[in-house]
């Protein structure tokens, strides 16, 4: 009976409408603010899980009736299928698969964290802080969901407006470049691709993803569409070379925007490769495939060592964000590359792979932002070499602080491990040098993750100010202790991923080998 | 004898004097006035030419709503024409530059 | 319902428990109740293990070979919690529990007065367990947890006492080589992956031969390398990390800040055989390719000489000890390269005895000296602690090679060994290990007469007792700040937690070797665990084997007992009777002896080429490449363009009105000229 | 002959016209103080003609073809009386300030919307004329409204001159046109030039008549007058003239272009396909380094410009809807941004400078939450209103051929991004001045019910589009 709720609007309406009484509560009273906000996020954490369930019986129903197989992005569940404009056969079009499901998940979760992250650390116009971030919520939800392209575009940008908000209001000392070098560089991906999805319509009259990925296009045609892509979601994956506005935006950013920054929105640009770039331009796809894994090569290794210098913790994490997405985008164009080549299994795996790394770096990006933030509320200073010795005082945080960094190098037992995993094997398959580069993360990941660890954590207490600090109150343990669940969990127990992502993977390694040129 | 051409090339030429006194012109702004004047007057000189060659009256039509119009437009320039000289003592077009960039 | 998989799931597990209670709950339990727990968890595994070596070995049980736990099957992947348990396994299993075990043990006396008592018997009890997993792994992905999870609690370990900036320093180097070798491990796995399609041994060892014949890869364009030498020297890499073979032997003399007890037990006894005991395991695929062979004998011949030489000019007990396992864990890896991989597993077992021994002894030293390392400040503490002295002689002797001891045994399979191989670069191995005899000697016996005998190097100065007292409580937060060679009380023999371990420890050192030899290296008993194809040195030597009787009379007469004697005499000579023949020699011999001392700079070139190199490349791609270039050059200099263009365009606006006009009648003018030039 | 017929096509007009010179005597016989009443009764009177816009009486065509209603007219129109009668609303407290509360305003603003409406209506060069000289006429003396100030009398003079040579060319456009298919009918004139006589002539007066049509839109190089009229101008009147004329100014290209000059398509396409680009790059690029708010949304009116040109060069349906559909988003979303300003204005303060708006944020939330929808909306970021504006004339060139606009104008659009969010920088992470004190103005309960609504529809059209553009396109007769 849930299988026919409108989950998703649900999902996508409910933190956004949920915004506004969090606005009326007003910034003269705070708590009233918080509460609400936080009751608008949990409960959608809950509609969201209402809503896995709902998925998955829809999915037994499905098989139950064996229902025929409709192909890439048809086999979608939970669909709310409405005209939105009539006259560009725009429709808002809603449905889930397994991927989508997973990245929904994360967000609502994450969320409910980022609002009690930003309980105590935001103390000036909480009800404004609250209700962006609930906004936020809603409009990246909508991302994940929508199947339509341009009701995809509109969540995609209109997801700039609250993050260049929470940025430039809650941010640091230079927020205002960095917020309007995030909001610029996101846009100037965004607006090409566009154009591409403008071309594409007048080439069907759809926006439909589903259909898009039917239509056949001619190798020039392929090429162009590709770059429009490649420029949307390589600006948001990050990759390099046009990574440097997340540096800023994450140093920048209070740290509940941190948070949602590299545990979801980065995924945005991962998500968009899988949804976009390939179905819909599959040849473009392959015969650029060198290049995009070139980029990822270079995210993998140069960004580490740029992550080794870095000065700055939140700097820090955000140039191992970059490189740890880099594994994202590597392990989906290996997987293509390898699916051309007639190798579904190793193709499976790299796809599998950068979906889980997705999910891993949702929860570990988000949980070292996390500890920054922590840090950052008692000494106000995001200097490594302000602190060293942070143990002494904080037995606690530090047991924390290591267990992310150890899953930010990738341990085995911990979600990093998984998806990096897959995706050396799957990169080793297409070619062993490649490999080579990207395993080259276990050393250069590790370097700069320990030598942060060992200047922060360990040692004797540098300074007066260190060994005043406080250990972690309840709310941060209470988060950070998620995450940490989040993180081993995933690292020990990876099959519910598996099993939700499998079926549309397998479908998207089948769709992609089928060259569609015209 | 004188064709259309040779009325057409007329009106080319007053009107290309206006637009030059327009432009060319940086001291009166009451030369302004009757450089736009004289424009109205090439284009009629146009229309009417025009007119009688096709045989067509509706041209001529024009040309006196034309006048019409030039007249009220000449009522407003001088209006704010005066006005203008009431708040900065000048008709100097080129010192009338206070809004720029 | 008591199975053999119950058994071995408790075996495994039993620590786990003991780890999990003290780490988690040790405050409530107390320092008692953790080591009382994790001993009692460690003892459970211990005599388990035996009963499983027993069936193993009396065939009662058979190859044990199940997965337990599907830890995913996603799409074509699929990966298994199982074990694999034969003969090779349970020796394994009894070597760690066991030191393992009598580590605990000595814990108590050790670590007695250190405020993390309790997170101490937690790490090692953590660290058995995840040892235990890597032994008693049934395919690949388990090996490579319990692989990096051995790697993770040597480096919380090493990093015990996280005060200390050079142990903190000395974690994190561990951890990153460990993390080169891991590069090459993880690669080597994903070549598996590759060729097999599968982790699980069974089904890669079954169908190694079949699958890899004639598979090539071309990694560069041009190069063809064959399948089974990829494999194999990837997966080395890995061991190479692990075992600390040359060059990636750095981080183990390093390890050594760490307590003694977990030098003993992870950086002597137990992980940094994981590489030996790996490619072991992986005998039917190494067996496959010459050239992986050829590749870690000389790899091993390099590190059983060079690292042995920086023994001899190291001052602190422990790096002499530490340098001693190099060298002996390069005996095992020349072992594994000639093919003889009993021998090495037969080394392994031994040497995890007496260098556990040896280092426990040193433990104990350093105890007695208040946690002063340097030998210079120590000799003649043999009137002070006699059970250490001499379970000290026994752990050398063992060590040495003196005929009848284990070492003896198993050194000498090793060399015999390797002088019967005859592949590519044996002949510089059989160099190596002969030399590393003599060498071994001569800093074992440098490190036995430097600690115990001699005169007394060390002042004890007798301070008030309040003082002492008010000492006591941030005692293990700063070791050794007294001047060094300064002692606030004479030494003296260390409690029965210390002295137990030894003396348990010395008696499978003198022992174990001459039981074991017959069935292990030249019986049978591996047969199945272990694959060598037809001809290897082993069975050459077999035909001669006529019992360890034999053997050791054997033994009087070869080179290495003669080149052990002549260490033994040199030490003697120069440690014991005539010490500035040292100093002569070290001013005489200068550029060797610097040389040795900077361990042949290698330590030094790591950190200029790959961490002030790395930094300064990162540095110069950060400033140069995203700050210059890409920041300041493509993103601010397009914005700084617009502005430019748009402070012109500003211009152009001037105000004047005669401007305007003139704008409009010249785009007047562009548009009729356009449309005459597109007529 | 006049029938009445052609007067009940006529109505709307025919009422305003009537209503006008009523207000006019009307206006003579009230005290200042009253002068409210004069603001109700031209709001009434704006409501009655929207309201016989919509009700269709007569023949879609009235004396003899001069006088073309259809479905384009009655949306352009609603809207032109809508946007002038939110300026209404929103210019009375200015007005009020600052002693210009006047009739005249009112009138004149009538007059010019009067104007509008013929010339969205035109089927005639001689109605073209009349209405866009009406309009014209009745701008230049609301510039010139504050007779007291040097900036709008500058301003008025320069828009005045260049307006009159603007008109000057268009005129002698008209009459080579006129000279080259001998008739000032739109009709005839497309016939005429679908049959391609006397082509050269008719080449040649095209150019002259694209160049008065980018003079009344403002797009570049034809833009100069734009940025200082709207500096200079009273606050009140820029928002009338920046807003509604935008819809005539379309109404005007679509009746010469489509209607009568359709036949050389391809001239007057690549003609605005180049001043689309330029104006794009000099609205956009020039804006940037704007420090007066108006002076800043002039410049962005020329790039807006640019943008709606884009959906006029392919010269089909559904670009026009397109372009369409631009202007009346544009002319709303400008009605909201002139209205804050005059809403933030009081008395000796015109709150025109970007610098005046710093930490709005704190000091007027809900305004400057307004404000930022309104920028959100120009830049073009989704969900708000502007962007589909831009998303529908960037469809209409996403196609072979035109591909290059389309990207143009998207690397422009992305230049504009700068300076919008500028203005959302300053209102919410900037302090306030020094002494900048929250809004004091008495509260004009009306203008500020109506600017939310103004405002808030952005964002609720942002979402609703649809009926919209649909209503514009089935105008232009696109059958979905």
């Amino acid at each position: 009976m849930f299988a026919n709720w409108p989950w998703l609007s649900l999902l996508i309406w409910l933190p956004i409408l949920g915004a506004i009484p969090v606005l009326l509560a007003g910034d003269k009273r705070p708590g009233a603010a918080r509460a609400i906000a936080f009751g608008v996020a949990v409960l959608t954490f809950i509609v969201s899980l209402a809503m896995l369930s709902g998925f998955n019986h829809a999915v037994a129903d499905a098989l139950a009736r064996s229902a025929p197989d409709l192909g890439l992005l048809k086999n979608m569940y939970l669909q709310e299928n409405v005209l939105w404009i009539e006259a560009l056969n725009v429709r808002y079009h809603l449905g889930v698969d397994g991927i989508s499901v997973a990245l929904v998940l994360l967000t609502t979760f994450t969320s409910v964290l980022v609002i009690i992250l930003g309980w105590g650390s935001v103390d000036e116009k909480v009800s404004q802080y609250m209700a962006a971030m609930l906004v936020l919520e809603g409009l990246m939800v909508g991302v994940f969901c929508a199947l339509d392209a341009l009701l995809f575009y509109v969540f995609f940008e209109g997801m700039l407006i609250p993050m260049f908000i929470l940025i430039g209001i809650w941010g640091g000392a230079r927020r205002v470049y960095a917020t309007l070098k995030f909001f610029i560089y996101t846009f100037f991906g965004s607006i090409f691709m566009l154009v591409g999805l403008l071309y594409l319509y007048f080439k069907t009259g759809t926006f439909e993803l589903a259909e898009l990925a039917q239509v056949s296009l001619s190798a020039q045609e392929q090429a162009w569409l590709f770059f429009a892509f490649l420029i949307a979601f390589a600006v948001k994956v990050p990759m390099w070379p046009v990574h440097t506005w997340l540096p800023d935006a994450h140093v920048e950013a209070p740290t509940g925007g941190s948070v949602v920054l590299a545990a979801i929105m980065l995924k945005i640009g991962g998500y968009g490769f899988i949804r976009f770039s390939l179905p819909i331009v599959p040849d473009a796809s392959t015969e650029f495939a060198w290049l995009v894994i070139a980029m990822s090569l270079i995210a993998v290794v140069y960004v580490g060592y740029v992550a080794l210098v870095q000065e700055d913790m939140k700097k820090l994490i955000a140039y191992s964000s970059i490189a740890h997405m880099g594994f994202v985008t590597l392990g989906i164009f290996i997987s293509l590359a390898l699916a051309r080549g007639g190798n579904a299994n190793g193709a499976a795996i790299g796809i599998q792979g950068a979906m889980v790394q997705m999910i891993s770096h949702g929860f570990i990006s988000g949980a070292m932002f996390a500890s920054v933030g922590v840090l950052y509320d008692r000494l106000h200073t995001r200097m490594i070499r302000d602190y060293g010795g942070v143990v002494n005082p904080m037995p606690r945080f530090a047991t924390f602080f290591v267990l992310f960094a150890m899953a930010n190098c990738g341990l085995p037992g911990t979600s990093g491990f998984v998806g990096e995993f897959w995706v050396i094997l799957a990169a080793f398959q297409y070619n062993p040098v490649v490999g080579a580069l990207a395993a080259f993360t276990l050393i250069i990941g590790a370097a700069y993750t320990l030598w942060l660890v060992k200047r922060v954590i360990f040692g004797d207490v540098a300074n007066d100010k260190v060994a005043q600090l406080q250990d972690m109150n309840a709310r941060e343990t209470f988060v950070l202790a998620t995450l940490a669940v989040a993180v081993l969990l995933f690292g020990l127990w990876p099959q519910p991923l598996g099993n939700l992502m499998d079926a549309p993977i397998a479908e998207l390694v089948k769709h992609i080998v089928i060259s569609k040129g015209a | 004898m004188i064709s259309l051409a040779h009325f057409i090339v007329l009106g080319t030429i007053l009107f290309c004097i206006s637009v030059a006194g327009i432009f060319i012109n940086r001291k009166n702004v009451i030369v302004l006035l009757m450089a736009i004047e004289l424009m109205l007057l090439a284009v009629n000189m146009n229309f009417v030419a025009f007119s009688r060659y096709l045989g067509d009256p509706a041209g001529q039509v024009f040309v006196f709503f034309i006048l019409t119009v030039a007249a009220a437009e000449s009522a407003i320039g001088l209006a704010i024409l005066v006005v203008l000289f009431r708040n900065r003592a000048t008709i100097n077009v080129a010192e009338i530059d206070s809004m720029k960039g | 319902m008591i199975t053999p998989k119950l058994i071995l799931i408790v075996i495994a597990l039993a620590p786990l428990f003991g780890a999990i209670v003290a780490g988690l709950f040790g405050r409530q339990v107390g320092r008692a109740g953790a080591h009382s727990v994790t001993i009692a968890g460690v003892a459970v595994s211990f005599l388990l293990s035996c009963y499983a070596l027993y069936q193993q070995s009396t065939g009662g049980w058979g190859v044990f070979n199940e997965n337990l736990y599907t830890w995913f099957e996603i799409g074509p992947l699929s990966a298994h919690v199982g074990f694999l348990v034969d003969r090779l396994t349970a020796v394994m299993m009894v070597v760690v529990t066991s030191v393992s075990l009598l580590v605990h043990i000595y814990t108590i006396g050790y670590m007695h007065e250190d405020p993390g008592y309790q997170r101490f018997f937690s790490y090692i009890s953590l660290f058995t367990f995840a040892m235990l997993m890597l032994v008693m792994s049934n395919n690949f992905m388990q090996l490579f947890f319990g692989w990096e999870a051995v790697g993770l609690v040597s480096y919380l370990l090493i990093g015990f006492w996280f005060k200390r900036p050079t142990a903190i320093f000395a974690n994190m180097k561990a951890f990153l080589v460990n993390r080169v070798g891991d590069f090459g491990f993880l690669l080597g796995i994903a070549a598996v992956l590759f060729w097999f399609g599968s982790l699980d041994y069974a089904v890669v060892f079954k169908s190694a031969e079949a699958t890899l014949a004639g598979k090539t890869l071309e990694v560069l364009a041009g190069h063809q390398w064959e399948a089974a030498t990829v494999i194999g020297v990837l997966l080395f890499i890995g061991a190479m990390g692990k075992s600390a073979q040359v060059p990636l032997h750095v981080w183990l003399p390093d390890s050594m800040e760490g307590p003694t007890p977990i030098s003993a037990l992870i950086h002597a006894a137990t992980m940094v055989t994981a590489g030996i005991f790996m490619v072991a395991r992986m005998s039917p695929l190494y067996e496959l390719s010459e050239t992986a062979l050829s590749f870690v004998m000389i790899v091993g011949a390099t590190t059983a000489l060079f690292t042995g030489l920086i023994g001899i000019v190291q001052n602190d007990v422990k790096r002499v000890v530490a340098y001693s396992t190099l060298s002996q864990l390069g005996y095992m890896t020349v072992a594994l390269g000639v093919s003889a991989y009993s021998a090495a597993i037969f080394h392994l077992m031994t040497h995890a005895f007496f260098k556990a021994l040896l280092f426990l002894g040193a433990g104990s030293v350093i105890m007695a000296m208040h946690h002063e390392q340097d030998m210079r400040y120590m000799g003649g503490l043999k009137k002070y602690m006699p059970v250490t002295l001499i379970t000290g002689w026994i752990g050398t002797l063992a060590l040495t090679g003196f005929p009848g001891f284990s070492g003896f045994f198993s050194k000498d399979a090793i060399i015999e060994a390797v002088h019967a191989s005859h592949r590519a670069g044996s002949g510089y191995a059989y160099f190596c290990v002969l030399i590393g005899v003599f060498v071994t000697a001569l800093y074992s016996f440098r490190l036995i007469y430097m600690t115990y005998h001699g005169e007394e190097r060390f002042v004890v100065e007798h301070k008030d007792h309040a003082h002492h007292a008010a000492h006591a409580d941030d005692h293990a937060d700063d070791h050794g700040h007294h001047a060094p060679g300064h002692l606030e009380h004479a030494p003296h023999e260390s409690p029965w937690v210390v002295t137990l371990p030894l003396i348990l420890l010395a008696i499978p050192s003198v022992i174990i070797g001459w039981l074991t030899i017959g069935p292990m290296l030249f019986g049978d008993y591996f047969a199945g665990a272990i694959v060598v194809k037809e001809g290897g040195p082993l069975a050459e030597l077999a035909h001669e084997w006529h019992g360890p009787w034999a053997m050791l009379l054997h033994g009087l007469m070869a080179p290495p007992f003669w080149l052990a004697l002549a260490g033994f005499a040199v030490a003697t000579y120069v440690y014991l009777f005539n010490r500035s023949v040292a100093d002569r020699a070290a001013t005489m011999f200068a550029p060797l002896y610097r040389l040795l001392q900077n361990k042949y700079g290698i330590d030094d070139l790591y950190l200029a080429v790959f961490a002030r190199g790395g930094l300064k490349l990162g540095r110069g791609l950060w400033r140069g490449g995203d700050v210059a270039v890409i920041d300041e050059g493509i993103v601010n200099g397009s914005a700084a363009l617009v502005r430019g263009i748009a402070a012109r365009v500003r211009r152009v606006q001037s105000g004047y009105l005669y401007h305007y006009a003139f704008a409009m009648i010249m785009g007047l003018i562009v548009l009729l000229a356009g449309l005459w030039l597109a007529r | 002959m006049i029938s009445l017929n052609d007067i009940l096509t006529l109505l709307p007009e025919s009422f305003l016209t009537v209503a006008i010179c009523a207000l006019l005597l009307l206006d003579l016989f009230l005290k200042p103080a009253q002068r409210s009443v004069t603001h109700y009764l031209s709001i009434v009177a704006l409501a009655v003609t929207g309201w016989l816009v919509l009700q269709h009486f007569g023949t879609p065509t009235a004396f003899g073809g001069m006088f073309v209603r259809d479905g384009i007219a009655s949306i352009l129109k609603v809207f032109v009386l809508l946007t002038s009668a939110l300026v209404f609303v929103y210019a009375r407290p200015y007005l009020r300030d600052r002693g210009l509360f006047v009739g005249e305003y009112y009138v004149l603003c009538l007059f010019a919307v009067l104007g509008m409406m013929l010339l969205i209506s035109a089927g005639n060069l001689v109605m073209v004329y009349l209405g866009l000289e009406l309009l014209a006429l009745s701008s230049y003396a609301l510039v010139a409204l504050n007779r007291d100030s040097p900036l709008s009398s500058e301003a008025a003079l320069k828009y005045f001159v260049l307006g009159a040579l603007a008109s000057g060319l268009l005129l002698y456009g008209m009459s080579m046109i006129y000279g080259a298919t001998g008739s000032l009918d739109l009709v005839t004139i497309h016939k005429a030039a679908a049959e391609g006589t006397q082509r050269g002539l008719l080449l040649f007066g095209l150019v002259f008549v694209v160049v008065g049509l980018a003079f009344k839109f403002g797009a570049a190089p034809f833009h100069m007058w734009l940025p200082d009229v709207y500096q200079g101008a009273p606050t009140a009147v820029t928002a009338f003239i920046g807003s509604a004329p935008k819809l005539a100014a379309f109404g005007m290209a679509y009746r010469l272009l489509e209607s009568g000059l359709d036949g050389v398509g391809g001239h007057w396409q690549l003609m605005l396909a180049l001043l689309a680009v330029l104006s794009l790059a000099i609205g956009n690029i020039a804006a940037i380094m704007q420090s007066n708010l108006k002076r800043m949304l002039a410049y962005s009116t020329i790039s807006h410009v640019g943008f709606l040109f884009l959906g006029l060069v392919n010269g089909q349906p559904e670009g026009y809807a397109a372009a369409m559909f631009y202007a009346i988003s544009y002319a709303l979303t400008a009605a909201v941004a002139f209205g804050l300003i005059l809403l933030l204005s009081r008395a000796g303060f015109e709150a025109e400078e970007i610098d005046d708006y710093k930490g709005l944020g704190q000091r007027a939330p809900w305004y400057a939450f307004l404000m930022a929808l309104t920028m959100f909306s120009l830049a073009g970021v989704p969900p708000l209103f502007g962007f589909f504006g831009k998303l529908l004339v960037l469809k209409a060139v996403a196609v072979p051929g035109t591909l290059w606009l389309a990207i143009a104008g998207a690397v422009f659009a992305i230049i504009g991004i700068y300076y919008y969010l500028r203005i959302v920088k300053v209102m919410y992470f900037d302090d306030p001045a020094e002494g900048a004190a929250a809004i004091v103005k008495p509260a004009d309960a009306p203008m500020r019910a109506v600017i939310s609504i103004n405002a808030l529809a952005l964002l609720v059209l942002g979402v609703t589009w649809g009926p919209l553009y649909g209503w514009c396109a089935r105008a232009l007769g696109i059958t979905p």
